[in-house]
């Protein structure tokens, strides 16, 4: 078993309507400090392969044909196995705290 | 009686439901605009449909903290007649004013259809002039109608009489076939539990004269009406 | 200058050496720029504007015909409406969604600019063969982003129609048509009148978006555009809304006298045109325009095709109230230059100048070519077909049933099921019949709108099958009881520069004139998408009709279906 | 400057029927190994704050508030240092590869 964690988000420079919305937002509740947000897609894939190089290879195609929409996103991806290993803590390592509730 | 129909960046139902309330029932109606932050001197407040803030994020989410929602939140909470239309709906799940939230249709779609709803509870300040059991006809017009609440939630929905209506087929059966968004219980709209504030995905204003295809929705609209004129203030 | 520099941007040696004369000198590169896009066959109409004489364009009731942001026409009770259709069909190939969004964008952002209440949307949509899955990942797109769009206005999208052919596939068309309500004492054009009145700029920020949309809007596809990919934008009908409500604010108010939308080529031909209409010239300081992007150069600011902006000219004093209006919906209104009396278009970047040309250089003094036209030899193939040749059916139930399950007549709830088509509480009748029928609310009148074309039989004869595009229009407004009254049109069609696609361009054009001459349904306006083709050919030349029609009472409008047992049924024609 | 790097997905027990369709998508297309997809958002936001302990605070809440709705979504962050440093290293560290295009 492989987990891909995928990021798309928008290239550089392409209007985000709904970061600048959510910006205006959190500046309206009070948070004066942000300067600027933007909003992408976050997908976990979980695969039923053991193969890291070729998980690897699908994980890029399934980006490139459907996941991001090339023209206005771009994306990135881990993998990780799943032998039980949280993999938070990599991902979190720079994390004063994380937190869910 | 007097209506306030609340107008967000973004609403686009307003116009329809003053329409509604001032044209066709004759009523009192005025637009109460988002930045302000008082709704006294009002009866009965409408959230309308729309795309508040773009629906951007989440449907309702930023609406929610709009200068004017303390001001509903008081009102709502002192017992005012508080109606959420769609987006109005949506907006008082992120405002807390109900329980439960909101997700995407399960069909990842849009879906613009007329639908059948089963009137659960009648004894409520909206569905007075229906029969309990009854099924009407009412529009729906959204992307993120897929009402969702944990187990718990549902079961004290359900023994307060907090569900109001549920989709169902024109001959009042519950089915998933007539479920067009993937709602919990097909859940068209709920109801707090102090009985003033109605939340529902379906649009009364868009049936509230015959020539629109039919006029369900008046019925609501005026049933409000008549409770108010009735003297059923909640506590009084 | 390097021809290889203005060739890249889409001119032709010839129209450079144009472009010299006019100026007396170079052009630098920011002119260049400018005239790139002005004399683009999206904005110039260069191998059409000939062609396009032919139509009918007047009758009494026309109140605005060709050549401004949309066409009006007069519905009685000093009221009017307000319509155009227009091609998205090059940006929805590369990305369907943003494509068919922002096409609903700028056509509505057309209604408004005259002054004009948005009521409602309709859509003609052409894909390839559905068992392709691009084709149903095109379609899907299209159909949710003219959704998106549509519906986040909150404007109902009422009627359209959907075919599937092969010659689609790799280059799908997108048409929306909007329709918009006016008191006609609001109506306003998109001039910049009155020389030292402001230039004002309200709406979204100027980024990098889609510099050369519109040279790119008149090449063929071809592996190369995915390489320009980044000139697709994405859309905020979020944004829109508010602009809506701002603009018929400020013309409720009468704050203005001129407006205009930023569709292809941006500040560059919203600024000119304004300025060639009145007869004047405008003068720019492109460093007052807000930006999303830092580093933006001259040539990107005055080329960016950013959606959800508006040019507009207030009148004198009303600057301020524009302002305060735009800050309460959220928007930033910004003043960015002065109308002048000198006809020039004088961009400066911090007072010093960048470019300077006359504003009718880059509109009236547009090339325009007469394409040679060349009858196609195909024609003389396909009209040898026999059809009385056809062998006959053995089972008449499995042919009947064949042809209800095909998707060119199958329903199309599928699509119109993802469009509100009932917010604004007017939609009489939606999708699904000949016609849709909006009330006008306080009045008995209802408006009947439809949009129609065929491109297989204008493939087979261009000049019935566009006299039949505009006479099915007709009949469907007829048959929900309303008197057509006018059309816009959208024209799709190949190269123009094939001598071919210019007989075809030519003869559907004569068919719709004579249709419209007959019907009394002048032409008020359209748009003109060309180079509609692919490695793998051309569409089938396709003209869509968008017409308005009126009841005058609405409680005598007819719906399709039988109402009662025993009501006669009735054949009418030959 | 600081960046918040936040996701929000949704809770364990809660439908994602974006993500089954995303699943189904990508089975149809041929990839058999594609177990489960669960789909959710990834924000950033560029913080002009220079204390973290209080830009954590502040996040933290901006989520709770509202980025992430309790009812049916969980959220979690990291805040990095904008100062130069390329923060990819720490996301991709996992990454067979990581693409951009
Ligand atoms: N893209 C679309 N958007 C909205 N409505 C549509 C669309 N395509 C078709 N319709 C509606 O479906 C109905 C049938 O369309 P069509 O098959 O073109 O009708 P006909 O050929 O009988 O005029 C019409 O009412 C039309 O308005």
């Amino acid at each position: 078993m492989l987990l891909a964690k995928i990021h798309v988000t928008l290239k550089p420079g392409v209007l985000d309507p709904q970061g600048e919305a959510v910006g205006k937002g959190l500046r309206a509740m009070g948070y004066g400090g942000v300067a600027a947000v933007r909003v992408g897609k976050y997908l976990e894939i979980m695969l039923n392969l053991d193969d890291r190089e070729g998980a690897g290879r699908q994980v890029e195609e399934m980006c490139r044909r459907l996941l991001a929409n090339p023209v206005i996103e771009e994306y990135r991806y881990s993998l990780e196995d799943l032998a039980g290993v949280s993999t938070e803590g990599t991902l979190m390592r720079d994390a004063t705290k994380a937190s869910q509730r | 009686m007097k209506f306030g129909v609340i107008v967000f960046p973004g609403s686009n139902c307003d116009q329809d439901v003053h329409y509604a309330l001032g044209s066709v029932l004759g009523q009192n109606v005025d637009y109460l605009w988002h930045g302000d932050t008082s709704v006294s001197g009002y009866d009965c407040l409408i959230l309308p449909g729309g795309f508040s803030y773009g629906d951007y994020l989440r449907a309702g989410a930023i609406a929610r903290f709009a200068p004017i929602m303390p001001a509903v939140i008081d009102f709502a909470r002192s017992g005012g007649l508080v109606l959420g239309i769609c987006n109005g709906f949506q907006i008082l799940l992120e405002a807390g004013l109900l329980p439960g939230a909101m997700m995407r249709n399960a069909c990842l779609q849009f879906r613009c259809q007329w639908t059948c709803l089963k009137v659960d509870n009648n004894a409520t300040p909206f569905t007075n002039r229906f029969r309990e059991g009854q099924v009407v006809r009412i529009p729906i017009a959204h992307g993120e109608g897929n009402y969702y609440a944990d187990a718990a939630t549902l079961a004290q929905l359900e023994a307060n009489r907090q569900i109001i209506f549920r989709y169902c087929s024109p001959d009042g059966e519950v089915t998933p076939a007539a479920n067009p968004n993937g709602s919990v219980g097909n859940i068209a709209g709920i109801i707090n539990r102090e009985g003033n504030v109605l939340g529902m995905m379906p649009h009364p204003e868009r049936c509230a004269e015959g020539i629109l295809g039919g006029s369900d929705g008046r019925e609501l609209l005026a049933s409000i009406v008549d409770w108010w004129e009735r003297g059923e203030r909640l506590g009084a | 200058m390097e021809p290889e520099i203005y060739r890249r941007m889409g001119l032709t040696d010839a129209e450079f050496e144009k472009v010299k004369a006019i100026l007396g000198r170079e052009p630098n590169y920011v002119e260049l720029g400018m005239f790139a896009v002005m004399w683009s066959e999206h904005c110039g109409y260069k191998s059409s504007r000939p062609v396009l004489k032919l139509f009918p364009t007047k009758a009494p009731w026309v109140l605005q015909g060709p050549g401004e942001n949309a066409g009006i026409v007069d519905i009685g009770d000093g009221q009017a409406v307000v319509f155009k259709i227009e091609s998205h069909n090059h940006p929805s190939a590369i990305e369907p969604f943003q494509g068919a969004a922002t096409g609903v964008g700028g056509i509505v952002r057309d209604i408004f600019a005259m002054g004009a209440r948005p009521i409602a949307v309709l859509n003609s949509l052409r894909f390839g063969p559905l068992d392709d899955s691009r084709t149903r990942y095109l379609m899907g797109g299209v159909v949710g982003g003219i959704a998106f769009y549509g519906n986040c206005l909150g404007l109902p999208t009422v009627a359209g129609e959907v075919y599937f052919e092969p010659s689609y596939a790799c280059n799908p068309l997108v048409n929306v048509m909007a329709v918009g309500l006016i008191e006609q004492k609001n109506i306003r054009r998109g001039t910049a009148a009155g020389v030292g009145n402001a230039v004002m700029l309200i709406g979204a920020r100027t980024g990098r978006d889609g510099i050369h949309g519109a040279t790119f809007a008149s090449e063929e596809l071809s592996e190369a555009s995915e390489e320009r990919r980044p000139s697709v934008q994405v859309g905020d009908p979020f944004r829109e809304k508010l602009l809506i409500e701002a603009c018929l604010e400020i013309i409720n108010e009468d704050l203005i006298i001129g407006m205009q939308d930023m569709g292809a080529a941006g500040i560059t031909s919203s600024s000119c045109e304004m300025a060639a209409r009145a007869g004047t010239g405008m003068e720019i300081d492109i460093a007052l325009v807000p930006r999303r992007e830092e580093g933006m150069t001259p040539y990107e600011v005055m080329l960016s095709e950013s959606q959800e902006r508006m040019l507009l000219v207030p009148k004198k004093g009303a600057e301020e109230r524009i302002r305060a209006i735009c800050r309460r919906w959220g928007l930033e209104a910004v003043i960015i230059g002065r109308v002048t009396g000198d006809g020039l278009m004088r961009i400066m970047e911090n007072g010093r100048v960048v470019a300077e040309v006359p504003a009718k250089a880059l509109t009236d003094q547009c090339p325009v070519y007469e394409r040679e036209r060349r009858r196609p030899a195909y024609l003389d193939e396909v009209r040898q077909r026999d059809l009385s040749r056809l062998p006959e059916p053995e089972d008449y139930g499995r042919v009947l049933l064949g042809l209800l399950a095909a998707p060119n007549l199958a329903s199309k709830e599928w699509v119109y099921r993802q469009y509100d088509y009932m917010v604004r509480t007017d939609t009489v009748a939606g999708p699904g019949g000949d016609a849709a029928i909006l009330r006008v609310k306080g009045t008995s009148k209802g408006l009947a709108l439809t949009v129609d074309g065929n491109g297989r039989y204008c493939y087979l004869d261009p000049e019935r099958g566009g006299a039949i595009a505009v006479a099915e229009a007709a009949r469907n407004l007829a048959c929900v009881g309303a008197r057509p009254l006018a059309i816009t049109d959208c024209l799709n069609f190949g190269n123009p520069e094939k001598p071919e696609v210019a007989w075809q361009f030519y003869q559907a054009v004569r068919g719709m004139s004579r249709a419209c001459e007959v019907l009394r349904t002048p032409v008020t306006g359209g748009n003109v998408s060309f180079y509609n083709e692919t490695e793998s050919g051309a569409i089938y030349p396709t003209p869509v009709v968008g017409m308005v029609g009126l009841l005058p009472d609405i409680e005598k409008r007819c719906g399709i279906g039988f109402r009662r047992e025993g009501d006669l049924l009735i054949l009418m024609g030959e």
